[in-house]
This record gives C-alpha cells, sequence and structure tokens, in this order.
C-alpha cells in the first residue's frame, strides 16, 4: 500500500526511427507520418503526455480513462517503470522513483493481453515473481507457513508411529519439529517487539503456500497445473491478476485488463475486480477506455485527451458536473446531445434559447453561473438522453429509428440535421413513434452549458 | 521430452567443451610427421620404448597395466605422437609446411622434431632453415650408409641434415605364374634377358598380351624408371619448367602400350591394379598383370594382397631407384638427442638392420648388415618369402651400388605426380597430347607461382 | 540550491533498458568483427598485393601490385587461349544448371502432387522424409559414396562388366563427372526444394483454387493460372539462392576428383581454385579470386533482395 | 424412367472420373516410389557393401549382404588399414566442434536476435540491415584473410577456431528474429520486468524456453551443417589428431591405394553419416517443419 504521486510529468516520443530509416533507404514510398492523434508536436518529438499532476491516496482505486492514444496507458507504463518519463516526478511512498528500475519500485501489472509465461505452469507463472527477487515476509505470514509444515509434520509423525517404524526416523521428525518451533517463537517475538516483516527470499514452502493462497482468494486453484495455453479468457485474466497480487504490492497497475473478453464475461469480471479489492490491501490504477468500468470501479476517475488531464474526480461528480464538453460526451451512454443554442441572462437568472425553445436555468446553475460573471453568449447545450422527453414546447424533430429496450425507448430524432437520442418511458407500452414528428424538451436543472469556442463548461 | 533433449544437449557440450579446453595442455612429446605409417611400424616395433598408460586393478587386487589399454610409445621416456598427412598432391608438403613455419612460436608439446622426407622434395627441406645439421645433435657415423642417401639429404654446402633409414634400388617385379605360362620359365635369369632393354621390354609385352595377360597393370608402373634416368631437372637454377628428355621415352612406350592394350591403365595405387595383383583366394586367379617396378618398400607395403611367393624380381630395363624416406631433424626440436637416437638406431644399429631384412623384407641403409644377410641368405640358399625365397637383398645389394642422387629439385614430387596425371587424361582420350601438356605446365605454375613456364604466347 | 542539483542528477537517469539491447548483440559483433569482417577485409587487401610463399619459410612480398593479381586472372596462359577463371565459372555454372533443372523441375512436381487435395497423396510424411534426407548427409561422405560406387571397380561396372561390356572410367570423363557431380547435388537438394516451395503453395489461400475449380479450371490450368504466378516470388528466391549456393560448390567435385577437377579442369569449380591456391599460399592470387567470387554473388544477392523486396 | 436414365448418365460421369483419379494416382505413386527407389539405392548399396569382404567388393557386384559386417565394423573402429582412418578421433572431433558450434550458435543468435527485436538502441536499423546484407557474402570471402591470421597467430589447428566463429551466424540469427517476431510479445518481456527479474534473467528463463521449437530446428541445422563441414577445416586443420570426420573422408579419399580395404571404406562411410541419419529420422518430422518455416537456407 503506497501512495503515488504524479508531479508535472510530461512524455515525448522523439522521432528518432523514422528519420534514420529515411537515410538509409531514400525510397519513394516513405511519406510524411500521418497524423493520427491530435498531440502536440515539438521539436522533440511527439508529445504523449502533458503536465500530468495527480496525487493518488494510499490505497485508493484511480480509473484512468479516455479514448485511445490519450497518454493514459503511456501514464500507467510510466509509474510502473516501463517507459522512462520525459519530465517531472513521481513519487511511491513519499520516494522519488524516476530512475528505479520497476523491479525495485514494488508494484505489479496487469496486462492487456494478461503476459502469461506460454511455458510454465499456471503455479510457476504466480511463483515466477517470488522466485526470482527477494520479497517482503510478515512474521505472521513464516508463522502461518509454519503452522502448516507443523501439521504436515505431526501427521508424518503419527503415520510412523503407527507403523512402528525404527525410532531414528521419528526422532529425525521430532528434530525438524523442534526447530520449526524454534522459529516460530522467534518469529512471535520479533512481532511482539514490534516488527511487522523482513526482506528475504522465499523458501520453496513459503512460494507455495503464498501461491496456493492467492489461487484460492481468486478461485483457481483447480488450474494451478495446467498451462496458459489451456485456459479460458476468464480463468487467464484471474491468473494475470494472481501473479500480480501474489508478492502483495505496494500498488497494482492495470491496463485495460478487460477488453480481450466478450461483454458476458467483462461484467462478471468487473463484479470480481470489486470484491478482489475488498480482500487486498493496495493501491489499484486502473486504465481503460471503457466508461462503464471507470464508473463502477474508481473511487476517482481521471478523463484524458490528447495527452491532457480533462477532469478528475468521484465518478458520479464527473458524470454531474462535467468540466468541459469532451468529458461530457466521454462520459454516460448514450452520448449526451448537444444543441447550438444562446445563454441569456434574464432578471431571474438565466435561460438558454434553442431556436424558439426557451429553458430556464434551476437556481443552483443560474448562481454559479452568476458567481463566474458570464453574460449573454453563444454557447452548445448538452442535455442527456434520458434527460430528455416528449412534451409539447420543445425542439422539433423526426424520429428515425426507435428501439424499445424493454422499460423505456431510445428514440434517435433528426433535429436540424443532428442526432439526438431521447430515453422515454414506455412503461410496457409499444407505441410506434417512427416517422412521428415530436417536441422533445427538458428541465432547466439538467442542462449543462458549454461556452461555444472553448467547450468549457460555463459553470465551473 | 523436448526440454529434456535440449538440456541434455546443452550439459553434454559443455561437458565436452571442458574436456577441450583440458586436454590440451602442453607437454613434452616428440612430433614425428610422416605420410604413411610405413615408418611407424619400424619404429614401433623395433625402436621406441612400450608403455601402457592405463592401469587396472587384477583380480588379486594389486595394481597393474591394464592388457588390453591402447600402447604408447616412448623414447627416453617422452611419448611419441604422430601426425600422418597424405603425399598425394602434396598434402604432406603443405601441412608440413604451416607445422616448420610456426614452429619458433609453437608450444614445447606442438613443436615438429623430425619429419620424413621423400626423394622427391628432400631437397626443399634439406636446403632450407627449417631442418638441422645432424652431426651437431649426434648423428656423427654415416660411414656405412650408401652415398647417395647422405648426398640427397645435404645443402648446398654440404651439411648433412638427415638420414634415409632404407636404401631404394628399385627392380622389375614379375608374377611367375605369368612367366610360366608366357616365356616357360619363371627364373630370374632368363627373364630377365627377355626384358633388359626396352626393346625386348616391348616385345616381351606384346607376348605377354597374346597369352591374354597385361604386361603392367598401369602406364605409369614404369614412369620411374624412366624419371629416374633423367638428364636434366624439371626445373633450372632460373626456375624454368622444362620436360626432361628421358621422358618422352615413358611418353612413347605409354601410347604403344595403350594403343595395343598391353596395360590395364589404371593408376599406379588404383584399385583395379591391386585386383591385378592380386589372387583371390576364393574365386582362384584374377591378377592379369604380369609385372611392375619398386624397391623393396613397394612388394612388402604396397602389395599386400598379392598372393606371397608368386612374385619374383629382377634388375629390369633400367637401373634406378624409387623413393627412400629420409628422417630429418627439424629445426627448434626441443628432443634432439631422442631424435639422434632414432636415426641412430636406423643406420648404425645392427640388431634393428637385420631385423628390417629379415622380418619385414627391407633393404636397409646399412651396407655391413645389407652385405651380411645377403652372404647369409645366399649360404643358406634362402631369401624373402614374397619372392618364394628368392634372395631379393643381394640383387639389390648390386643395385644399390649404382645410385646416383642428381638433377633434384624442389618441385619433383608436384612435376612427376602433375605430369603422370595429366598425360593420362590425353592417354585416356580426353584432351589432345599438346593440350595436356600444357595443362601439367599451368598446374605447376598455379602450385609455384614463381617458376617460368613455356608460356601460351609462343604457340599462338 | 542543493536540492535542485540533485534533482537533475536524478533526472539524467532514466528507466531506459534500450542498452540491454546493444549488451546483447555485442557478442556477436565482436565476434563477427574478429574472425569474419577484418579476416574478409585483409582478403580485399591482399588481392592487391604480391604475396605468396616461395618454398617453406621464404614469402615474396607482400609487395603492392595494384590490380596486377586480377589482371593476370584474366589472360590466357595456354594455346586455346582459355582463361581459366572464366572456365572455372563455366564449369561450375554447367554443374549447378545441369543438377538445379531437374531438381527444380521435380521439386515443382512434388510440391503440386503434394499439395493436391485431390490427389490426396497418402505417406507424404514418407516421402518427404526420403526426399530431404541426402540433404543432411556429409557432402564429402556423399561424394567419396558416388566415388566409390562408380569407380572403376565398383558396382555400376560391376554390373556392366557383368552384363559383358568394358569398364567405363566414369571419373576420367568430362561427361560423366560433370553428371556425378550434378547428380550429387540434385539428389542432395531436391528435398529440400520441395519443401520450400511447397510451403509456398501452401501460402497461397486456399479459395483461389477451390473458386479455380468451381469455375471448371482443369488441373493444369489450375497450375498455370493461380499456383505458378502466386509462386513466383519464392520460385525465383529459391532459384536464386540455389544459384550462390551453386557458385560455391565445393565438396562434392573436391572429394570426387581428388581436389584434381580432372580431365583437362573441367569439373574444377571456382571455390576448388580458391582451395588450391591458398593451399599453395598465394594470398594476393586467392584474394583476388575470392574477390571476383564475392561480387558476382553480391550482384545476385542484390537481385535476391530486389525480388524478396517486392512484397 | 428419366430419373433413371439420369442417375445412369450420372453414374457414368462420376466412374469416369473416378478412373481418371485413379490413373492419375498410379501415375503420381510411381513417380514417387522411383524416386525413393532412387533415393534410397545410394544407401542401399552403401549398407549392403558394408556387409561385405574386400574380396566380395572386388568380385561380382550382388544386391544381397554378405557377412562381413562386424568384421568390417570392428576392423574399421579398432584395425583400420587405412593410416588416416581412426574413426574415434574423428567422432570426437566431429562432436566437438559441431555441438559446441551448434549450442553457440543457436544462443548467440537468439540473444541477437532478440537485442535487436526487444530494445529500441540507436542504430537498431542499420544493424538489423547490416546483418541482413552479409548473410549472403560468401564464406570463402574471408577464407583467405583467415587463414592467413590464423597462420600468423599460429591458431591453425585447433578446434576452438572452428567453434567460436559459429557466434556469428547471420542466417539464424534471421531465422530466430523472425520467429520472435511471430511469437513473442513485448508485453511478456514487460511482465517479467515488473515481476523483478533483470533483462538477461529474462532472456534465459522467458525468451529461451519460448523460443524452444526454433532454437530445435537451428540447433539440428546448424549441427549438420558443422558436421559436415569440409572447406574451412580442411584448411585450418592438419595435425591427425585435431581432424574432423568430413577431412578424414577427404583423406581416405587420397589414400587409395590399394592395401586400403574396401570393405572398411563402406563402413567408414556409413558410420561416419549414421548419427546425423538416426538424430533427421528421429526429429525428421520438425526438421522438415523447419525447413518450411525457415525457407531461407542457401
Amino acid at each position: 500500500m503506497a501512495d503515488v504521486v504524479l508531479k508535472d510529468i510530461v512524455k515525448i516520443y522523439p522521432y528518432l526511427e523514422k528519420k534514420e530509416k529515411k537515410s538509409i533507404f531514400g525510397r519513394k514510398k516513405n511519406e510524411e507520418p500521418k497524423k493520427k492523434t491530435n498531440l502536440q508536436i515539438t521539436d522533440k518529438g511527439v508529445v504523449a503526455v502533458q503536465q500530468f499532476n495527480l496525487d493518488i491516496k494510499d490505497g485508493e482505486f484511480i480509473v484512468l480513462v479516455g479514448p485511445s492514444g490519450c497518454g493514459k496507458s503511456t501514464t500507467l507504463r510510466m509509474i510502473a517503470g516501463l517507459e522512462d518519463i520525459t519530465e517531472g516526478e513521481l513519487f511511491i511512498d513519499g520516494q522519488l522513483v524516476n530512475a528505479v528500475e520497476p523491479k525495485d519500485r514494488d508494484i505489479a501489472m496487469v496486462f492487456q493481453s494478461y503476459a502469461l509465461y506460454p511455458h510454465m505452469t499456471v503455479f510457476d507463472n504466480m511463483a515466477y515473481p517470488l522466485k526470482i527477487m527477494p520479497q517482503e515476509i510478515t512474521y505472521a505470514f513464516e508463522i502461518e507457513c509454519i503452522n502448516e509444515d507443523l501439521k504436515e509434520l505431526e501427521h508424518d509423525k503419527a503415520v510412523l508411529e503407527q507403523k512402528g517404524v525404527d525410532s531414528a526416523k521419528i526422532s529425525k521428525v521430532d528434530a525438524k519439529i523442534k526447530e520449526l518451533e524454534s522459529r516460530k517463537a522467534e518469529c512471535e517475538q520479533m512481532i511482539a517487539k514490534g516488527e511487522i516483516s523482513y526482506r528475504a527470499k522465499m523458501t520453496k514452502k513459503m512460494i507455495k503456500h503464498k501461491v496456493l493462497k492467492t489461487a484460492e482468494m481468486l478461485n483457481i486453484t483447480e488450474y494451478l497445473q495446467r498451462k496458459p495455453k489451456a485456459l479460458s479468457g476468464g480463468q487467464r485474466q484471474r491468473v494475470a491478476i494472481g501473479r500480480a497480487v501474489v508478492r502483495n504490492p505496494k500498488a497494482l497497475l492495470m491496463d485495460e485488463p478487460l477488453s480481450n473478453l466478450d461483454a458476458k464475461l467483462r461484467n462478471k469480471m468487473r463484479a470480481e475486480i470489486i470484491k478482489l479489492r475488498s480482500k487486498i490491501n493496495t493501491t489499484f490504477i486502473y486504465v481503460t477506455h471503457d466508461q462503464i468500468e471507470a464508473m463502477t470501479l474508481g473511487d476517482r476517475i481521471v478523463v484524458m485527451k490528447d495527452g491532457f488531464i480533462q477532469q478528475i474526480g468521484a465518478p458520479q461528480d464527473v458524470f454531474d458536473h462535467p468540466l468541459n464538453k469532451f468529458v461530457s460526451g466521454f462520459i454516460g451512454t448514450p452520448q449526451m446531445n448537444y444543441f447550438d443554442g444562446k445563454l441569456v441572462k434574464t432578471e431571474s437568472g438565466y435561460k438558454v434559447v434553442i431556436g424558439t425553445y426557451e429553458v430556464e436555468l434551476s437556481k443552483e446553475k443560474a448562481e454559479r453561473l452568476e458567481n463566474k460573471m458570464v453574460g449573454d453568449k453563444d454557447v452548445i447545450i448538452g442535455v442527456r438522453p434520458d434527460h430528455m422527453s416528449i412534451s409539447k414546447t420543445g425542439i422539433k424533430g423526426v424520429v428515425e429509428v426507435s428501439e424499445l429496450m424493454g422499460t423505456s425507448s431510445h428514440l434517435h430524432c433528426k433535429i436540424d440535421g443532428r442526432d439526438v437520442i431521447a430515453i422515454i418511458p414506455s412503461h410496457g407500452i409499444r407505441e410506434e413513434y417512427v416517422g412521428r414528428s415530436l417536441h422533445l424538451g427538458f428541465t432547466g436543472n439538467v442542462v449543462h452549458v458549454f461556452d461555444k469556442e472553448t467547450e468549457m463548461n460555463l459553470e465551473f | 521430452m523436448k526440454k529434456g533433449l535440449l538440456s541434455a544437449v546443452a550439459l553434454l557440450a559443455t561437458v565436452v567443451g571442458a574436456a577441450t579446453m583440458t586436454s590440451c595442455a602442453p607437454k613434452n612429446v616428440i612430433n614425428i610427421r610422416a605420410w604413411n605409417d610405413e615408418f611407424k611400424r619400424f619404429f614401433e616395433k623395433y625402436v621406441s620404448d612400450e608403455k601402457i598408460d592405463s592401469m587396472t586393478t587384477n583380480e588379486a587386487g594389486d595394481t597393474v597395466e591394464n592388457p588390453n589399454a591402447p600402447k604408447t610409445y616412448h623414447v627416453d621416456g617422452v611419448p611419441v605422437k604422430w601426425s600422418i598427412v597424405p603425399s598425394q598432391d602434396a598434402q604432406y608438403q603443405d601441412k608440413l609446411d604451416i607445422a616448420l613455419e610456426k614452429q619458433e612460436k609453437a608450444s614445447e608439446g606442438e613443436k615438429v622434431d623430425m619429419f620424413l622426407a621423400e626423394a622427391d622434395y628432400i631437397l626443399k627441406y634439406a636446403d632450407s632453415a627449417t631442418t638441422q645439421n645432424i652431426r651437431e645433435i649426434g648423428v656423427t657415423d654415416m660411414s656405412k650408409t650408401y652415398n647417395y642417401t647422405v648426398q640427397a639429404a645435404s645443402d648446398r654446402n654440404g651439411v648433412v641434415k638427415g638420414v634415409s633409414f632404407q636404401c631404394c634400388p628399385s627392380a622389375l617385379i614379375y608374377n611367375k605364374v605369368i612367366a610360366e605360362d608366357v616365356f616357360g620359365t619363371s627364373d630370374p635369369a632368363v627373364i630377365q634377358e627377355k626384358l633388359s632393354d626396352w626393346d625386348k621390354f616391348n616385345e616381351a609385352a606384346a607376348a605377354v598380351k597374346a597369352k591374354g595377360y597385361f604386361m603392367t597393370a598401369s602406364v605409369e608402373d614404369s614412369y620411374r624408371v624412366f624419371s629416374n634416368n633423367a638428364t636434366t631437372p624439371w626445373v633450372d637454377a632460373n626456375g624454368n619448367v622444362s620436360i626432361p628428355e628421358a621422358i618422352n621415352g615413358w611418353k612413347a612406350q605409354s601410347k604403344l602400350f595403350i594403343e595395343k592394350e598391353y596395360t590395364v591403365n589404371d593408376g599406379v595405387w588404383g584399385d583395379e591394379k591391386n585386383k591385378n595383383i592380386v589372387k583371390d583366394k576364393e574365386t582362384g586367379y584374377k591378377g592379369k598383370a604380369f609385372c611392375c617396378f619398386g624397391p623393396a618398400w613397394y612388394y612388402n607395403f604396397c602389395m599386400g594382397g598379392a598372393t606371397k611367393g608368386d612374385w619374383r624380381i629382377c634388375k629390369g630395363p633400367q637401373a634406378h631407384f624409387w623413393g627412400g624416406t629420409w628422417l630429418m631433424a627439424a629445426t627448434g626440436s626441443n628432443n634432439t638427442d631422442a631424435v639422434a637416437k632414432i636415426m641412430n638406431a636406423f643406420i648404425n644399429d645392427e640388431t634393428v638392420c637385420e631385423n628390417l631384412i629379415k622380418n619385414d623384407g627391407q633393404f636397409t641403409n646399412n651396407q655391413t648388415v645389407n652385405a651380411r644377410v645377403a652372404a647369409e641368405y645366399t649360404a643358406s640358399n634362402k631369401g624373402n618369402e614374397f619372392l618364394g625365397g628368392q634372395n631379393d637383398t643381394a640383387i639389390f645389394l648390386d643395385l644399390a651400388k649404382n645410385i646416383k642422387f642428381e638433377n633434384a629439385t624442389n618441385y619433383d614430387q608436384i612435376c612427376n605426380e602433375k605430369f603422370q596425371q595429366f598425360y593420362r587424361e590425353y592417354l585416356g582420350g580426353s584432351v589432345t597430347e599438346s593440350k595436356a601438356i600444357e595443362n601439367f605446365y599451368k598446374d605447376v605454375k598455379t602450385k609455384y607461382s614463381h617458376l617460368i613456364v613455356p608460356v601460351a604466347e609462343e604457340a599462338k | 540550491m542543493k536540492a535542485i542539483s540533485l534533482e537533475r542528477k536524478e533526472k539524467k537517469k532514466k528507466v531506459t533498458y534500450d542498452r540491454w539491447g546493444l549488451y546483447f548483440i555485442i557478442p556477436f559483433f565482436v565476434v563477427y568483427f574478429l574472425f569474419t569482417l577484418i579476416p574478409q577485409l585483409l582478403t580485399i587487401f591482399y588481392s592487391f598485393f604480391e604475396y605468396y610463399r616461395k618454398t617453406v619459410g621464404v614469402y615474396i612480398g607482400p609487395n603492392f601490385i595494384g590490380f596486377q593479381n586480377y589482371v593476370n586472372l584474366f589472360k590466357p596462359i595456354d594455346s586455346s587461349g582459355t582463361i581459366d577463371i572464366l572456365k572455372y565459372f563455366g564449369n561450375t555454372t554447367i554443374m549447378w544448371i545441369v543438377g538445379a533443372l531437374p531438381q527444380f523441375l521435380i521439386a515443382l512436381i512434388l510440391a503440386v502432387m503434394f499439395t493436391s487435395t485431390r490427389l490426396n497423396v497418402k505417406g507424404q510424411g514418407f516421402f518427404k522424409t526420403v526426399f530431404y534426407l541426402p540433404n543432411v548427409i556429409m557432402a564429402s561422405a556423399f561424394s567419396l559414396l558416388i566415388f566409390q560406387v562408380f569407380g572403376r571397380v565398383g558396382p555400376i561396372n560391376q554390373i556392366i562388366v557383368m552384363n559383358g561390356g568394358n569398364t567405363v572410367d566414369f571419373l576420367r570423363q568430362k561427361t560423366s563427372v560433370r553428371a556425378l557431380i550434378a547428380m550429387t547435388n540434385f539428389v542432395m537438394w531436391f528435398g529440400n526444394t520441395t519443401i520450400v516451395l511447397m510451403a509456398g503453395i501452401q501460402g497461397i489461400d486456399e479459395s483461389l483454387f477451390e473458386s479455380a475449380r468451381i469455375d471448371g479450371a482443369s488441373s493444369f490450368k489450375v497450375f498455370k493460372d493461380i499456383t505458378m504466378p502466386l509462386l513466383k516470388p519464392i520460385f525465383i528466391y529459391c532459384f536464386i539462392t540455389s544459384m550462390i549456393g551453386g557458385l560455391q560448390m565445393f565438396d562434392v567435385p573436391q572429394i570426387l576428383t581428388a581436389g584434381q577437377g580432372t580431365p583437362d579442369f573441367t569439373s574444377k569449380t571456382i571455390v576448388m581454385f580458391i582451395n588450391e591456391v591458398l593451399r599453395a599460399k598465394d594470398y594476393g592470387k586467392s584474394g583476388a579470386i575470392s574477390m571476383i567470387l564475392f561480387i558476382i554473388t553480391g550482384i545476385l544477392s542484390l537481385i535476391v533482395y530486389k525480388i524478396t523486396n517486392k512484397d | 424412367m428419366t430419373n433413371v436414365s439420369k442417375s445412369v448418365v450420372d453414374n457414368n460421369k462420376n466412374r469416369n472420373a473416378k478412373i481418371k483419379l485413379i490413373i492419375e494416382r498410379i501415375i503420381s505413386y510411381s513417380f514417387l516410389i522411383v524416386l525413393t527407389v532412387f533415393c534410397l539405392s545410394f544407401f542401399y548399396v552403401l549398407v549392403i557393401n558394408s556387409t561385405k569382404s574386400n574380396d566380395e567388393l572386388n568380385s561380382v557386384f550382388s544386391l544381397l549382404p554378405s557377412k562381413y559386417f562386424f568384421e568390417n565394423l570392428i576392423g574399421a573402429l579398432f584395425h583400420p588399414t587405412s593410416q588416416y582412418v581412426n574413426i574415434f578421433s574423428g567422432f570426437k572431433n566431429s562432436l566437438i566442434v559441431a555441438l559446441l558450434s551448434s549450442v553457440l550458435t543457436c544462443y548467440f543468435s537468439s540473444l541477437t536476435a532478440y537485442g535487436v527485436y526487444a530494445y529500441n538502441f540507436k542504430g537498431k536499423r542499420i544493424i538489423a540491415a547490416f546483418i541482413l546484407a552479409i548473410m549472403m557474402i560468401p564464406s570463402q570471402l574471408a577464407s583467405v584473410g583467415f587463414l592467413k591470421i590464423a597462420v600468423d597467430l599460429r591458431i591453425t589447428d585447433q578446434l576452438w577456431v572452428l567453434i567460436v566463429p559459429s557466434i556469428a551466424a547471420p542466417a539464424t540469427y534471421f531465422y530466430m528474429h523472425q520467429y520472435l517476431k511471430a511469437t513473442l510479445p513485448l508485453e511478456l518481456i514487460e511482465a517479467s520486468r515488473m515481476d523483478g527479474s533483470n533483462e538477461f534473467m529474462t532472456f534465459n528463463r522467458i525468451v529461451l524456453p519460448i523460443m524452444k521449437p526454433a532454437l530445435a530446428v537451428q540447433m539440428i541445422f546448424s549441427f549438420v551443417a558443422s558436421w559436415n563441414n569440409y572447406y574451412m577445416p580442411g584448411l585450418l586443420i592438419e595435425d591427425d589428431n585435431k581432424t574432423t570426420l568430413p577431412i578424414m573422408l577427404g583423406l581416405l579419399r587420397s589414400d587409395a591405394i590399394g592395401k586400403v580395404d574396401n570393405g572398411q571404406i563402406w563402413m567408414v562411410i556409413l558410420l561416419s553419416i549414421l548419427p546425423v541419419v538416426i538424430v533427421y529420422l528421429i526429429l525428421s518430422r520438425s526438421i522438415i517443419k523447419g525447413v518450411t518455416s525457415g525457407s531461407v537456407k542457401g
């Protein structure tokens, strides 16, 4: 468990390779590299992550979310130590770790493709990190192991005694028991002194104990002797998590761990991760492009775009109060509807005007706008589909498609050439909307007002 | 399964690797280089001390020498290491040259101490810094050796660099059975009379052919007789290569033999020749070649497949010698005493020499012993078993008197070998005669860039 | 102040692994430079020098002589005006072609046969194993085997003599020696080519064959219009790598003719020539021959590169 | 009626197609069998002749085996009639060179391929292009300079001179690189880093095991290539205690002196190819698969 602090982190990928390639083979094929993203390109190269500042608290579950190419994975990999940090500082547990190798950062990572070692069994996969590096071993854990050994030895002894074999063997077992007990007493003493753990290479017994324990927690005990090839996607996922948590890392990094699963399994695994969190005590840093995962898993979510942080906050908070148009559109499905309109200051507060449709903003919102001293403006007005309703007044649109989703219907309408979705409670009654012309309206407390130019939420 | 295989391979590799690293620790050995194991066998039989390195425990529990272990051979306690490279195509010279050139910097266990050389290229080594004066290392008494052997092993200034362990007057070796069939007798004196010059030899060939036999197994059999009687060298003092006059005799004869099918036309070392001097135990008589030429080592060493007792020798059309194996003392040797000891054993140790004659049918480089054994054989009417009891020593004793070592050059091996090879391509019908001779010159030039060969321009 | 400077120090040190990539390729490159590149440069260097062994321990040179070694190589030294190096290149090419043509033809037939779902050839594993087998066998052992089989007293001649024929000197006649070398190379490589071409055919989208067949194309038409055009890049790649390998032909002719390239140097290859000159320790001349071989191979490689980079 | 006649026509069509297919199959299989016999005939003659005595070999050829197999075997192993043959030392040397070379080739080619594949160091592209470019350079180009250096440094005649250069094997590198590209996700390396492994350990414990199939294939290829190599050892090795099998066979070819027992020659050939053939027969499936996937061998 540890806090992770990212301070002014910047990542720039230098354009080294492409240049070289050109100079060696001056072929015509080599066109200018295509611009795929809106990432900033400087003399030094492509800026993948800009001025990233984030304080992750001890034990927190942070989700980095954003569309592909937004820099979330790069950030995670910088935390992991798999990418170097161009500028800025990274602290784990209060220590500057910019130049510390990943193995010494005491963090673990679950990869998108699981990255299980194909030639090792599940057991070996999970034991691998324990085998190669000295681990933090708690005295409590050692006592647990000793207890188990003792149990085994007692059993052996009983069997031997029953068989009536020569006493030399029994005394050997006795000696072993004695040895273990003395070590147990030592450990207890250390605990009494207030010591918790020491750092050492784990013995084979400890590794086995630890792996079994972790496997049990993740329900993968029965696959321990299998190789990854013989496992299903969900099982592999669990093994990957198991390998990461087996050594009690200070932080657990997860890079889109569920994206390779089908929808049903993904839901299930999401729930499992929530359960996992209650079982192990560590800081989670989770990267996803799926806003539902972000919403359901994170204590806080960090929305990113083009290398910039867009908003940091608790999921509901981000949902309710998106800081800009991008965040509002990225969080929540179906996507928020946008209308071009005007913000007009009235005597009692503010109203938004879309064509002929006018809606008075709620007091709360008006107050905030007032505080920011916002005047009349061309704005983009955002309303979530479930906040739209059929009303007499409102914006006029034609329904093109109607999807009955059980308790509600999704109406896809065309309004001024824009697609707008409204979610209408259906009460189980199938009504034919397609082709009908409707007026869609909303109330003043659910409107988001964004500046037309900066696309920032005017309230904040 | 695969894992096991891989690790087994890796383990084996490490073991093997470790073995190579440890096995090349340098220690003092006597390094002798040769192109075949003829000398090696005599050396091991008569000169060196046998030693068995491997020890074993017998039934009584004592540590004794393991009778099944391979033996090693020592001189003055230093083990002997052989390096045997084929002489064909100057391979032996090439490898020997590399070894001698690195002699200075070679480690103790790698230095060449003694190497064997043939008449064809002895001059190259005798007249170079790679060999040392044997009088200085302790071979002082050369009074009993044949003069030509000393002359051959001397440099321009008359410094003697080696000794021959055999004397190689060459004789005509003929098949007794065929002789009786064709000429009605196998008496050497009569046969010699029928073959006393080349015209008679060719006449005899016709007679042999008429009876369904072949005069020789290959045209190359008589080559040495001609080349040995050459009056000009292959390469003159200015480096000009020319074909000696004497070779023309061989050219004419070989053309005749091919035309009249007097010969089987296999190589002098070929399988088929072997087949034609071999009497097959199971399938009856097969060999159809009447005669070949060679010194004592030839029929003892190279006619292993032929039936003992079926052969006789006589002087033949022209006196000549073939080969001879000189033991050369390499410069930089640190076992000069042992080298001197070996050399002395082969020229001055009468027991060794006597054994060589009596057990191995050799004609040694010790005139005293040769004469004594020849007299002994004559007295007891005994002789070489291979020759049906003929006293070859006495015949060679006579032939050896006339041997002169003249017109030798550094390049004789390649010249003799290549001339036969390319001329045979002509005889075989692949190329014209002039083309064959051009090819010969070309090949000599490839092997010795600095020599001057008759250039094509003249021909154009 | 102190805090700032400390910070800077920390900043310079970054978590980066890329230097490990360099560490990992070091052994490869060190060995490459020491054991390959430097020798290669030395070869090229000496090709401009007169540098050879006259007799044991006595060397002529190194004397810089510019392109003289190259010029000498292209000078005829016999009456017919043949230029040795061109002759050896010719020999190599002829022997390669005589082996490669049946190699590719048969490999192509086999590949089509094996991949045909219609024929559905059973026992493919067995056939492939047998056809590839010669490729893993030592070329030197294979050549010695051929030498034994076709020698004057070998099985083939024994059969000929048994049937009343005369012993045939397979190893002393231009045509038969070349044919034997080509055949050995063919036997050693056709299995390999088959498997590579099969992989090429299997790489073609199966639905193309199916649709062609439904459209009524005959087997031959499918082969001509679908298989061959789509297989072409791999086929050409194979062909040219085989050509490059063929140019470096050495083991088989060397052992079969005991390094002589008999008769009349008609089976002597360019690498045998290098080997011979190098054994005589003529560094200048052998360097020049190596360079010529390298240049020719380089041109062929460039063609391979162009072809493989097309798709 | 019409139905029946139609089905008769169909049947005929079907039968004709069937007959055509059968004929095609007969042709195909005959072709395959002829080729198989052709390929195997060499080995058959080899095996048969290794069972014959010298006398038998010199007389009439027969396709039937004789009874001298063990005699030839023991002769070839313990009492070779050719002085250049020492099967044991040839085997030992060949095994040392081939095993160590193939292990080094595989390990360092994988390491290099991994270095180029997994890391983004400066000049990586140049290096990758460089290795591809040198792949096609004929080995003979280096041989002149290599021999010169080896002679000057007095390191001819040492087995390690044949072994160490195999660390730089561009073709194996290329195969390994392709394999890594196809099979090793970079996330796996990162996961290992997060698990606390250092880079070298990651290579040895994660990457190498994953590359096992490729390693096995390349191991066999480089072993066979090294086992069969004749050119460089022929130039570098002159001490007959260090000769490898191919050189030994070359010497045997030179040693056509009549006294060499022909049965033994056949036996030596058989023995020298046998280990590779056995390994090949056991692993032929993966070898052929390797050829299929690699298809880079020249």
